[in-house]
C-alpha cells in the first residue's frame, strides 16, 4: 500500500502559513497531474508544491534532499542532470551519420540528457535518429550547445537556475534558426510548448511520437515485419494528463502488424504515474514506495510481454522496477521508436 | 498656457449605469473637476455623432461619452452598436485633428461612482495639459 | 486603344440587341462629350442610338447614381468594377431590385483624371491603388480577365496624412473647407447619398446653417464621410465632381482603412454581408473604451 | 410660445449649502422664455409640492423646470406634481444640481454655481421643446401560456386558474407531473410524493380553466406583452384522445416491450404505454421507435429483402372505442396569449463522464434517480431494492454527493441543492426497508438549507449512516464487490470500502431545449444554459423581456417548496398583469416621420427588441414604422438612421441638440 | 496714339491701391486660379484663362448677413452691417465685367439691393482683355467680346512689356494717376476669335420648345449638383435665413440655385419643379427666355464656365444648337 500523500494537508497549511519545511512531505510530489485534473475548486497544487520547494531552495528555509541538491549542482555545471562533459552529448550518436543542426535543416532532434549519457537509456536516442535517418527526415543535433530543459529543475523549485537554462537553450536555437523541434522526453516537451514561450521563445515543438506517427500516416516508414508481441502501453503522466496525447502512441502500435495492444486496468487519463515526475528522478524513493512497482504489476497484469512507453524518466523507473523485483524474463521495457525500428 | 484655462466638456451619459454611477459619486461626496456639463440620454447608443461634430464645432474642449459596460446594457445590445460607432468616429476625429484626448468613451457602472470622478478627473487634466483649442485662423 | 475598341463594340452590340427585343427600356453607357476628349453619360432609348456609345479610359462617372427611384421596365448599365460594388450597397439598403437591373460589366484597366480639353494620362489616384479589375457583379462581362496587378499598400496617402501632427493635420482640413462653397454636388454624385432630405437641408434640428463659413463648412464635410462609413465603395466621384478640388477621398478613405482595420469589412463586395453598423461581436476588442 | 417656471431647491443644505440659490435664481429669470423662477426648501415636500402646482395655475406655465435631486429620484414624483395641477407630465425637466452639482463640487462654491446656472439653462432649452406626450392603452389578452408541466407549472396553472383566467399548460412529456412523479418520497417530511402530487394533477385536469397540451413543445412566440401569438407543435401520439376513456386493455396486451424513460432505466414499458400508473391525462401514446408495425413499415418502405416482421397492431384490434389513428400527423396549432410562464424544469445530470466511477461499467452504481425509482411503490421493483447485478438485497451501500455539481472540471460550478437531502431520504428508507444495510456518505459538505433539514440529517446520522468527508477517486470492480476508494480527510487517510451498491447523488442540469425557447422569449440565459431572472432578489419569477415569468428549476437548482413557491409567485404577477384590462405603454418611444425614411430598413435590422416593421406606402415605396408597444426607448435606430427619420419622444434629436447649443449661448 | 503703362508701374501701381484698398486679383490656390484679396504683389496671376469661380462674390458675396437684431435693455435694434473699405479687382476678364453689368440690371432695378449698390459703388474693375480664346468661350455669340469693355473702369491690353491703358470712368481715372502712364503708338492687338453660337431668335425658340420632352431627355444625365450656377458669373438666386446665438438675431443670405432638390419646395412640402426634366429648362429658361423676355439681354455672357465645370457636360451651346434646330413645336 503506497504511503498516503497529504496532499490537502499541505495546501491547508500553506494557507495558514504554517508549513512545516523541514518535513519530507515538500518533496514527495511527482506532479503527475491526477489531483489537479480531479479538483473540483480548480487549485493549482503542482503550482502550490513548486512553490513550497522555491522557498526551500531560494531562501534555504528546509534543506534540499542530497541526492536532488547534487543533481541541481551537476545541472548548473555541466548542464546535464549526469554530471558528465558537455562535449560528450552526442557521443549517442557517434556511428549513426547524424548531422549537426545549421540554417535551413528542417527539424531539432533534442534527444533530452539522459538518452543523450545513460548507458542503457541511449538505444532510445540511437533508435529515434535511426527511424529519422531512414525516414529520410532533415534533421540535427546541436550537441554541445544543448543543456537541460530545466523542467524538473523548475520543478524542484529552483526558478533562477530554470531561467538561466532556459536562456541559454532559446538563444542556442534562435542563433541557430531552429524553428521546429522533436523532443524524446515528454518533460522537454512541456516546458518548450508551455513554459519557453514565456521568455520569448516561439518554435514549434512536436513530441517524437505525434511525429513518428504523422511519417507512418504518410507513408515514409512502413513497420512491416510481423511481429507476434502482446504489449501494453503506460501513459507517460507529461505526455497525457500534461498535454492530453493519448492517441498518436497507440496509433504507431498498432500499425505494427501482428502487435497485440492491451490497456492496463489504469489508462489514457486514469494512467497510474511511474513516480518520475517533478524532479522525484533524481531523488531516493524507499523501497515499497515505488509506484513503478505498483503499475509493473498492473502491466504484467495484462499479460503482456513488452511494456512500452515514451519518456526517458519512466524508462529509468522501470528499468529499475523490473531489476529490483527480477521479473526481466516476464516482461520486457521497450521505447516506442525501439519497437518501430525492430518492425522496419 | 493660460493657468485659469478652464476646458468646457460636454459629457453624455447613459441613464441607467453612467448617470446612476454618477449619482453614485455624488451620495458618496466624492469631488471632481466641475467642468463637465452631463446630459441625461436613455442609453450610450442614442448618442448621435452628430451631436459628438456639433458639440467641437460650437466649440467644446473636450466630450465625454459613458455608457454600460458590454453586456449590463439594460437594453441588452444598445453599447455594442455605440461601441462601433464610436470606435470609427474617434480615430476620424483624431484624423481631422482634434486630438485623442479631446474625445473619450468610457464604460461606467452604476456602482462605480470612484471610477466616475477618477475618469472625469483624468479626462479634465489631460485637457488642461493640452491647452485650449487652437483658433487656426484662415484667410 | 485595341482592346477599348472593342469593348465598345461589343457595348453596343449589347445595348442594341437588349433594346430590340425590349429586354431593357433604356441603356445608360457613356458617349464623347463636346469637347471631343472626356466621355459624358448617356441614356440610349432606341436601338439607332446605340452607336453613340463608348468604353475608353475617360469614362469615370459612376452611372448607378442614375439607378436611384427609376420607375418602369428594367434598365440595362454599363458598370466598372468600382460602380458594381455601388450596385451591391444599394441591394443591400434594398434602394434597387436585382431584377430590374441588366448590368453590363466592363473589365476596368484604371480610368484617367477628368481635365476639361486635355487627354491626360494620369490615373485616377484611386485606380493606382485599386485591386479590383473585375466587376463583383454582372450579368455579361465585356473584356478578358487582365491578371490581377497586386499592390501592396492600398491606403499610401491616407497613411501620409496620418503621420503628420495633429496641428498640422488641423490646418490643412481648416483650409481645405475653408475653401468649399457647399454646393452639394459632392453629395449629388454620390451613390451612397440618396436621403429624402439631407441632414444639412433640416431646419429643425438645425445641424447646418446655410451660413457658407469655415464652422458650418467643417459639420458638413465631416457628417458626409461618416455617413459614409462603412459604405463607401471608393468610386471617389465626390472628389472628381468639387468644383474647388477639396481631395475629399482623403477623407473616406481614411474611414475605409478604419473599416477595414477593425472589421475586415469592404463596402460592396456583395450584397449579403451586413455592414458593420447594422451589426456586433459580443466580445470584440475595438480599442476604445477599455 | 413657451411659458417656463423654473423651481429651484434647497434641499435643505445639500444643495444651499454649495451653491448660491439667490444668484442661480436671478440667473434663470433671464434665461429665455422663463416666465418664473422660484426657491423652495424642499420641492418634494408636501408644502413645496403645493407651491409648485400654485405657481402653474397662478403664471399659466407650460413648461416646468425642477433643479434638485437626480431625476432617478424623484422624476416620477414631479410628474404627479405637475399633473396634479393639470399640466402634461411630460412637460417637464429636471436639472440635477444635488448629486451632479453641489455634492461633488463642495470645494468650488463659486465654480458650482456657475455649473448650477448651465445645467439649469441646458434643463429651460430642453423642456422648451418638450410636448405633451399620452400613455397608450394597449387591449390585452387574458390568457395565460405555461410551459413546463412539472410542479411549480402545475401550481402556476391552479392559481391562475382559480383567479378566473384561462390557462394553456404545455408539456412536451405524455404526461404532467414532472421530475416529482419520479420521486418515491419526498424530504424532510418523507411523506409520499404521488400521494401528494397526483391530486394537484387531477385537479389540473378536471379545471374548467385550463387546457392540456402534452406530448406538445412549443415553437415560436412573436407579439409582445398582453398580445403573444405562440405557435405550439402538438406531436402525434396515434392515439385519438378524444375517443380513447383510458381503460389500459391496449397498454396490457401490446406485445412489444421497449425501456421506460420515465424509470430512467429500471424498467420497461410497452411501445403503446401510460409512463407510470397515475399519469394526467391516462391516455396513452404509442412509440413509433419500438411498435412492431411501424417496424413493418419501415421494412416495407426500405424494400429490404427476406421476412417482412409481423404487423401485430393488437392494440387497434383490441380497442373498444377503435381510438389507434395510424394518420393522425403532427399539427401546429396557434394560440394567443397575455403572459407566458417558463416552468420547464431540469433534467438530471449524466454521471458517465465520470470514467473513474464506472457508471455504465458496473451495474451496480446507479443514480439516485434510479434508486428512487426502484424504491417506488409503482416503479418497476415496486419498491424492493435489490442489486441490478444479482437481484439480491443490497448490504453495504455507499453514497457519492456532488456528482456533476460544484466541480469547475466538468463546467457545473453550482450546488444543486437537492442532494445532500436526497441522500439523507435514501440512507434513513432504505435501513427501515432493510435494518441490516450500513450506508456510507462520502461528502464535501452537506448542506442542510431550509426548516427541518438539519433535524433530517441529523435522523439520518442516527440511523447509524457512515459520513466520510472526502471525495471517491475511484470504484472498482473486485469478485462481486464494488471497491470504493476515498480519501477521509478527517482521518487523513485513504479509505476502501467494499459495497454492494454506489449510488451517485446527481445534481441538477439545464433541460435540453432551454436555449432554443429562451432565444423564442428573448429572454437571456446564463453560461449553464439556465434562465436568468430580471433581477436575482427584488425580481426573482420575472425576465428582461415583459409579460414572460420564470418559475421552477429553469432557472437553478430549486427543491420542491422553491418551485411550489415560485410558481405562485408567477401566476400571483400574472393575476396583476389581468388585473387590468388596458396595458398602458410608455409614451417615450421612438416615432419615425415616414417622409424622411430612405426605406434602408438599417433600424429593422439594429432594434434589439424587433419593435420595427416595415410597411408600404402609396407611392410604392416601403418605409419603417416603430410598433409602440414592443419600443423600450433606447434611440438605438434614431442614431443610427442617416436620414435622421426617427426620433425618440422624450430625447429628441432637437431636445439633445439644444441642451447642447445652450451651454454656448 | 494710346495710353500705356509699363510692367513694372503696373506692379507699383498695384502695391499704392494695396494700402488703402482691399485688392481682389487672380492667384494660385492649389492648382486652382481663383480671385482673392491679395496681400502681397507677386501673388498676382497674370497668364490664366480664366478663374474657377467668377468675380461675382465681391458684388453677391457667398454668403452674408442682411441684419441683425438685438433685445437691449428692452428695446429691440436693427443694426446695418456697413461696407467701409473699397475695394478694385484686377484681371476681370470682359465677359465677367459684362456680367456684373447683367448682375446690375435685376439688383439695382427699383427698389435697388441696398447691399449690391454699396459693393458696386465701393468696387472698381481693372479689365484684362483676352489675347487668346479657349474653343469653349462663345462671348461674341452672347454680346461681349475679347475686348469688350463693358462694365469696366480701366481696360488694359498685354503688349509688348507694358499694357495699353483705356481709362472708361470717372472712378477708373480717380484709380490710376497720369504720372505713371505714357504714351506709345503700339496698335491694338487684333481679338481672338470665339465659337460662333447661333444665339438670334432663340427666345422665341425657347418659348416654343417649352413644352417639348427635350429638356427631360438632357435632364437625364444631371446630377443636379449645383456646380454651373455657382460658378455662373451671372447666376444670381439666393435664400435667406435667420439664425439666433447669444440672444442677437441675424438674417444670413446665401448662394442658391435652382437645381438643388429644395429650391421650389413650398409649404406643405410640395415641390412644383420635382422632376428633373422641369429644373433642367428652369436653368436654361431663365438664360435664354425668362431673363432677356424681362431685362432685355441674353443671362449668359459666354464665359464657357458652366461648360468646363458640369461633371456630366451639360452644354449651354449645344442646347441652343438643338433648340434652335427645333421645328414648330408638335
Amino acid at each position: 500500500m503506497v504511503r498516503s500523500f497529504p496532499t490537502r494537508k499541505l495546501i491547508h497549511q500553506s494557507q495558514l502559513g504554517v508549513v512545516d519545511f523541514e518535513s519530507e512531505d515538500t518533496w514527495i510530489c511527482a506532479t503527475c497531474r491526477a489531483c489537479v485534473a480531479r479538483c473540483p475548486r480548480g487549485v493549482a497544487i503542482i503550482d502550490i508544491m513548486k512553490a513550497l520547494r522555491s522557498v526551500v531552495v531560494g531562501m534555504g528555509a528546509g534543506h534540499v534532499p542530497d541526492s536532488l541538491r547534487v543533481t541541481l549542482k551537476n545541472i548548473a555545471g555541466t548542464g546535464n542532470p549526469l554530471g558528465e562533459a558537455a562535449e560528450k552529448r552526442t557521443d549517442w550518436a557517434k556511428d549513426l551519420e547524424v548531422k549537426t543542426f545549421t540554417k535551413g535543416t528542417e527539424i531539432l532532434y533534442f534527444s533530452c540528457c539522459i538518452p543523450a549519457y545513460d548507458p542503457n537509456i541511449k538505444r532510445v536516442a540511437r533508435a529515434t535518429a535511426s527511424l529519422l535517418n531512414k525516414a529520410g527526415v532533415s534533421f540535427g543535433i546541436i550537441g554541445a550547445r544543448e543543456s537541460c530543459c530545466g523542467e524538473s529543475v523548475r520543478k524542484a523549485g529552483n526558478e533562477s537556475l530554470f531561467q538561466t537554462l532556459a536562456q541559454s537553450n532559446i538563444s542556442a536555437f534562435s542563433e541557430n534558426g531552429v524553428t521546429k523541434v522533436v523532443v524524446s522526453s515528454p518533460h522537454c516537451y512541456h516546458t518548450f510548448k508551455n513554459e519557453y514561450p514565456e521568455l520569448g521563445s516561439n518554435i514549434e515543438v512536436v513530441h517524437f511520437t505525434q511525429y513518428l506517427a504523422e511519417l507512418i500516416r504518410e507513408g515514409r516508414l512502413k513497420p512491416t515485419r510481423e511481429t507476434n508481441l502482446k504489449v501494453t502501453y503506460h501513459d507517460p503522466c507529461y505526455l497525457g494528463r500534461h498535454n492530453s496525447v493519448y492517441d498518436e502512441p497507440r496509433e504507431i502500435l498498432r500499425s505494427i502488424p501482428g502487435l497485440d495492444l492491451v490497456e492496463m486496468v489504469d489508462h489514457r487519463e486514469n494512467s497510474l504515474c511511474c513516480g518520475g515526475g517533478g524532479s522525484r528522478i533524481w531523488q531516493e524513493t524507499k523501497k515499497g514506495e515505488r509506484l513503478s512497482d505498483l503499475r509493473l504489476d498492473q502491466a504484467v497484469a495484462t499479460g503482456a510481454s513488452v511494456l512500452a512507453t515514451a519518456c526517458p524518466y519512466c524508462m529509468l523507473n522501470f528499468e529499475d522496477s523490473i531489476l529490483t523485483s527480477d521479473r526481466s524474463d516476464v516482461i520486457k521495457l521497450k521505447e516506442i521508436s525501439e519497437l518501430v525500428l525492430e518492425a522496419l | 498656457m493660460a493657468v485659469d484655462f478652464e476646458p468646457r466638456i460636454v459629457g453624455f451619459l447613459c441613464n441607467w449605469c453612467s448617470y446612476a454611477g454618477a449619482d453614485m459619486a455624488g451620495t458618496a461626496r466624492i469631488c471632481y473637476p466641475s467642468n463637465i456639463r452631463i446630459i441625461r440620454v436613455p442609453c450610450s447608443a442614442r448618442i448621435d455623432p452628430l451631436l459628438v461634430v456639433k458639440a467641437f464645432q460650437l466649440g467644446a474642449d473636450g466630450v465625454l461619452v459613458a455608457g454600460c459596460h458590454p453586456g449590463d446594457c439594460h437594453y441588452t445590445e444598445g453599447n455594442y452598436y455605440s461601441r462601433r460607432r464610436f470606435a470609427m468616429l474617434h480615430p476620424f476625429l483624431e484624423y481631422l485633428g482634434i486630438e485623442r484626448e479631446r474625445f473619450w468613451l468610457q464604460w461606467v457602472s452604476a456602482s462605480e461612482g470612484k471610477k466616475f470622478s477618477q475618469v472625469v478627473s483624468t479626462f479634465t487634466d489631460g485637457l488642461i495639459k493640452l491647452g485650449p483649442r487652437k483658433a487656426v485662423t484662415v484667410q | 486603344m485595341s482592346a477599348a475598341m472593342d469593348q465598345t463594340a461589343q457595348i453596343r452590340q449589347k445595348a442594341r440587341e437588349l433594346l430590340e427585343n425590349k429586354v431593357v427600356d433604356c441603356v445608360i453607357g457613356y458617349e464623347r462629350a463636346t469637347d471631343g476628349v472626356n466621355a459624358r453619360p448617356l441614356f440610349v432609348y432606341e436601338p439607332e442610338e446605340a452607336d453613340r456609345l463608348i468604353f475608353d479610359q475617360t469614362c469615370t462617372h459612376n452611372l448607378t447614381r442614375y439607378l436611384l427611384n427609376r420607375k418602369g421596365k428594367p434598365t440595362a448599365i454599363v458598370v466598372k468594377p468600382c460602380d458594381s460594388r455601388a450596385i451591391n450597397l444599394l441591394l443591400n439598403e434594398s434602394q434597387l431590385q436585382r431584377e430590374k437591373i441588366h448590368i453590363i460589366g466592363v473589365v476596368c484597366p484604371g480610368v484617367v483624371e477628368r481635365q476639361w480639353r486635355q487627354a491626360s494620362a494620369k490615373l485616377l489616384n484611386a485606380c493606382q491603388v485599386c485591386q479590383q479589375h473585375v466587376p463583383v457583379i454582372y450579368d455579361v462581362l465585356v473584356g478578358e480577365l487582365p491578371s490581377e496587378p497586386t499592390v501592396a499598400e492600398h491606403y499610401p496617402d491616407v497613411v501620409e496624412m496620418e503621420a503628420k501632427s495633429a496641428e498640422e493635420r488641423q490646418v490643412f482640413w481648416k483650409e481645405q473647407f475653408s475653401r468649399c462653397i457647399r454646393c452639394y454636388a459632392c453629395r449629388q454624385a454620390c451613390p451612397g447619398c440618396y436621403c429624402p432630405e439631407c441632414f444639412a437641408e433640416r431646419l429643425d434640428p438645425l445641424w447646418v446653417g446655410i451660413r457658407i463659413a469655415p464652422g458650418e463648412n467643417e459639420v458638413w464635410n465631416t457628417i458626409r464621410a461618416f455617413h459614409l462609413a462603412g459604405r463607401c465603395i471608393g468610386c471617389y466621384q465626390c472628389e472628381q465632381v468639387c468644383p474647388v478640388d477639396i481631395p475629399l477621398s482623403l477623407l473616406n478613405r481614411k474611414l475605409e482603412k478604419e473599416v477595414l482595420g477593425l472589421f475586415n469589412f469592404q463596402a460592396g463586395m456583395d450584397a449579403e454581408t451586413s455592414p458593420p453598423f447594422s451589426t456586433f461581436k459580443k466580445e470584440e476588442k475595438l480599442g476604445i473604451g477599455e | 410660445m413657451a411659458r417656463i417656471g423654473v423651481f429651484i431647491c434647497h434641499c435643505g443644505t445639500n444643495i444651499a449649502g454649495t451653491v448660491d440659490i439667490n444668484g442661480v435664481v436671478e440667473a434663470a429669470k433671464q434665461m429665455p422664455m422663463v416666465v418664473h423662477a422660484a426657491e423652495n426648501k424642499y420641492n418634494c415636500s408636501e408644502p413645496g409640492q403645493a407651491l409648485i402646482r400654485d405657481a402653474i395655475v397662478e403664471h399659466r406655465l407650460n413648461r416646468v423646470v425642477i433643479a434638485a435631486c437626480s431625476p432617478r429620484m424623484h422624476e416620477n414624483t414631479f410628474r404627479k406634481t405637475v399633473a396634479a395641477a393639470g399640466l402634461n407630465p411630460y412637460l417637464l425637466e429636471i436639472a440635477n444640481l444635488r448629486e451632479h452639482c453641489s455634492w461633488v463640487h463642495g470645494d468650488g462654491k463659486e465654480a458650482a454655481t456657475i455649473k448650477a446656472m448651465e445645467l439649469i439653462r441646458m434643463a429651460v432649452a430642453k423642456v422648451a421643446r418638450h410636448e405633451q406626450l399620452f400613455p397608450k392603452q394597449v387591449p390585452l389578452t387574458k390568457r395565460a401560456l405555461i410551459i413546463g408541466g412539472g410542479i411549480s407549472g402545475i401550481q402556476a396553472a391552479l392559481d391562475i386558474a382559480n383567479a378566473g383566467h384561462k390557462v394553456v399548460l404545455v408539456e412536451r412529456e405524455p404526461t404532467i407531473g414532472g421530475r416529482m412523479a419520479q420521486l418515491d418520497k419526498t424530504f424532510p417530511t418523507l411523506d409520499c410524493s404521488s400521494c401528494i402530487l397526483t391530486p394537484k394533477m387531477v385537479e389540473v385536469a378536471q379545471h374548467p380553466n385550463i387546457t392540456l397540451l402534452t406530448s406538445a413543445e412549443v415553437k415560436e412566440v412573436k407579439g409582445f406583452v398582453g398580445n403573444f401569438e405562440v405557435s405550439i407543435l402538438q406531436k402525434t401520439r396515434k392515439v385519438d384522445h378524444t375517443k380513447c376513456t383510458g381503460c389500459g386493455i391496449c397498454w396490457q396486451k401490446c406485445p412489444e416491450k421497449a425501456p421506460s424513460e420515465f424509470d430512467v432505466g429500471m424498467g420497461k414499458r410497452t411501445s403503446i404505454y401510460i409512463p407510470f400508473p397515475q399519469a394526467v391525462p391516462p391516455k396513452p401514446v404509442i412509440d413509433t421507435s419500438s411498435c412492431r408495425y411501424y417496424k413493418y413499415l419501415r421494412f416495407m418502405e426500405e424494400k429490404k429483402e427476406g421476412k417482412p416482421p409481423p404487423q401485430c397492431r393488437v392494440c387497434e384490434k383490441l380497442c373498444p372505442v377503435n381510438a389507434i389513428d395510424w394518420e393522425q400527423k403532427d399539427e401546429i396549432l396557434t394560440e394567443k396569449f397575455g403572459a407566458i410562464i417558463v416552468a420547464t424544469g431540469y433534467k438530471p445530470f449524466d454521471p458517465t463522464i465520470y470514467s473513474e466511477l464506472g457508471f455504465g461499467r458496473h451495474p451496480d452504481v446507479i443514480t439516485g434517480l434510479q434508486l428512487e425509482r426502484m424504491m417506488s411503490a409503482s416503479g418497476p421493483a415496486s419498491g424492493e431494492v435489490t442489486r441490478p447485478s444479482t437481484g439480491e438485497h443490497p448490504k453495504d451501500v455507499v453514497f457519492l454527493t456532488c456528482v456533476g455539481s460544484r466541480d469547475e472540471q466538468r463546467g457545473r460550478t453550482y450546488c444543486s441543492k437537492v442532494c445532500c437531502m436526497y441522500i439523507a431520504k435514501h440512507a434513513i428508507m432504505l435501513k427501515e426497508h432493510d435494518p441490516e444495510v450500513q450506508c456510507y456518505v462520502f461528502y464535501m459538505d452537506v448542506r442542510t438549507v431550509s426548516k427541518d433539514y438539519e433535524e433530517f440529517y441529523k435522523r439520518a446520522q442516527e440511523s447509524g449512516t457512515i459520513y466520510i468527508r472526502g471525495k471517491v477517486s475511484q470504484i472498482r470492480q473486485e469478485d462481486g464487490k464494488l471497491i470504493v476508494r476515498g480519501e477521509d480527510t478527517l482521518l487523513g487517510e485513504m479509505v476502501e470500502i467494499p459495497a454492494d451498491m454506489v449510488v451517485l447523488a446527481i445534481g441538477m442540469e439545464h433541460n435540453p431545449g432551454a436555449v432554443e425557447l429562451a432565444q423564442a422569449l428573448k429572454v437571456s440565459y446564463d453560461v449553464n444554459e439556465l434562465f436568468i431572472e430580471a433581477h436575482p432578489k427584488l425580481r426573482p419569477v420575472e425576465t428582461m423581456s415583459d409579460g414572460v415569468f420564470v418559475a421552477g428549476a429553469c432557472v437553478g437548482p430549486r427543491d420542491i417548496p422553491e418551485s411550489v413557491a415560485s410558481g405562485g409567485a408567477a401566476a400571483a404577477k400574472v393575476a396583476v398583469l389581468f388585473s387590468q384590462d388596458f396595458l398602458t405603454t410608455d409614451p417615450m418611444v421612438a416615432v419615425i416621420d415616414q417622409m424622411k425614411c430612405g426605406g434602408c430598413l438599417l433600424c429593422t435590422k439594429v432594434c434589439p427588441f424587433k419593435a420595427i416593421d416595415t410597411q408600404v406606402l402609396r407611392d410604392g415605396r416601403t418605409v419603417a414604422v416603430v410598433n409602440e408597444s414592443l419600443c423600450k426607448g433606447c434611440g438605438l435606430c434614431v442614431a443610427a438612421c442617416r436620414f435622421g427619420a426617427p426620433n425618440l419622444r422624450g430625447f429628441t434629436q432637437q431636445q439633445l441638440l439644444a441642451e447642447v447649443t445652450s451651454l454656448w449661448q | 496714339m494710346s495710353q500705356f503703362i509699363s510692367k513694372q508701374h503696373l506692379l507699383s501701381w498695384l502695391g499704392q491701391l494695396m494700402e488703402n484698398r482691399h485688392l481682389v486679383a487672380p492667384a494660385r490656390v492649389d492648382g486652382l486660379i481663383l480671385f482673392k484679396e491679395v496681400g502681397r504683389v507677386e501673388d498676382i496671376v497674370f497668364d490664366y484663362e480664366n478663374t474657377t469661380l467668377s468675380p461675382k462674390e465681391w458684388f453677391f458675396p457667398k454668403t452674408e448677413t442682411l441684419f441683425y437684431v438685438e433685445r437691449k435693455d428692452g428695446k429691440v435694434e436693427l443694426l446695418p452691417p456697413e461696407i467701409e473699405k473699397e475695394t478694385v479687382i484686377f484681371g476681370i476678364r470682359p465677359c465677367d465685367a459684362r456680367g456684373i453689368t447683367i448682375l446690375d440690371l435685376p439688383y439695382l432695378a427699383d427698389p435697388a439691393d441696398t447691399f449690391y449698390r454699396q459693393h458696386r459703388e465701393k468696387t472698381a474693375m481693372v479689365g484684362l482683355s483676352c489675347l487668346t480664346a479657349c474653343p469653349e468661350c462663345f462671348c461674341e455669340s452672347m454680346g461681349s467680346g475679347p475686348q469688350d469693355t463693358a462694365g469696366l473702369d480701366i481696360m488694359l491690353t498685354e503688349v509688348k512689356d507694358g499694357y495699353l491703358v483705356e481709362i472708361l470712368t470717372e472712378k477708373g481715372k480717380s484709380l490710376l494717376s497720369e504720372g505713371l502712364l505714357s504714351t506709345a503708338d503700339l496698335p491694338k492687338p487684333k481679338a481672338p476669335k470665339t465659337a460662333a453660337v447661333p444665339s438670334e431668335g432663340v427666345v422665341q425658340k425657347m418659348r416654343q420648345a417649352f413644352d417639348s420632352a427635350y429638356w427631360s431627355r438632357v435632364a437625364d444625365r444631371c446630377i443636379h449638383c449645383n456646380v454651373c450656377a455657382y460658378v455662373c458669373p451671372t447666376c444670381y438666386c439666393f435664400d435667406v435665413r435667420d439664425y439666433t446665438d447669444k440672444g442677437r438675431t441675424e438674417r444670413v443670405r446665401s448662394w442658391e440655385s435652382c437645381q438643388s432638390p429644395g429650391f421650389t419646395k413650398i409649404a406643405g412640402g410640395h415641390d412644383p419643379r420635382a422632376n428633373k426634366g422641369a429644373r433642367m429648362r428652369q436653368r436654361f429658361g431663365h438664360k435664354l427666355l425668362y431673363f432677356p423676355e424681362q431685362f432685355g439681354p441674353l443671362h449668359c455672357v459666354g464665359c464657357g464656365r458652366c461648360v468646363r465645370s458640369c461633371p456630366v457636360n451639360i452644354d449651354i451651346r449645344e442646347i441652343i444648337e438643338d433648340v434652335q434646330k427645333m421645328g414648330a413645336p408638335k
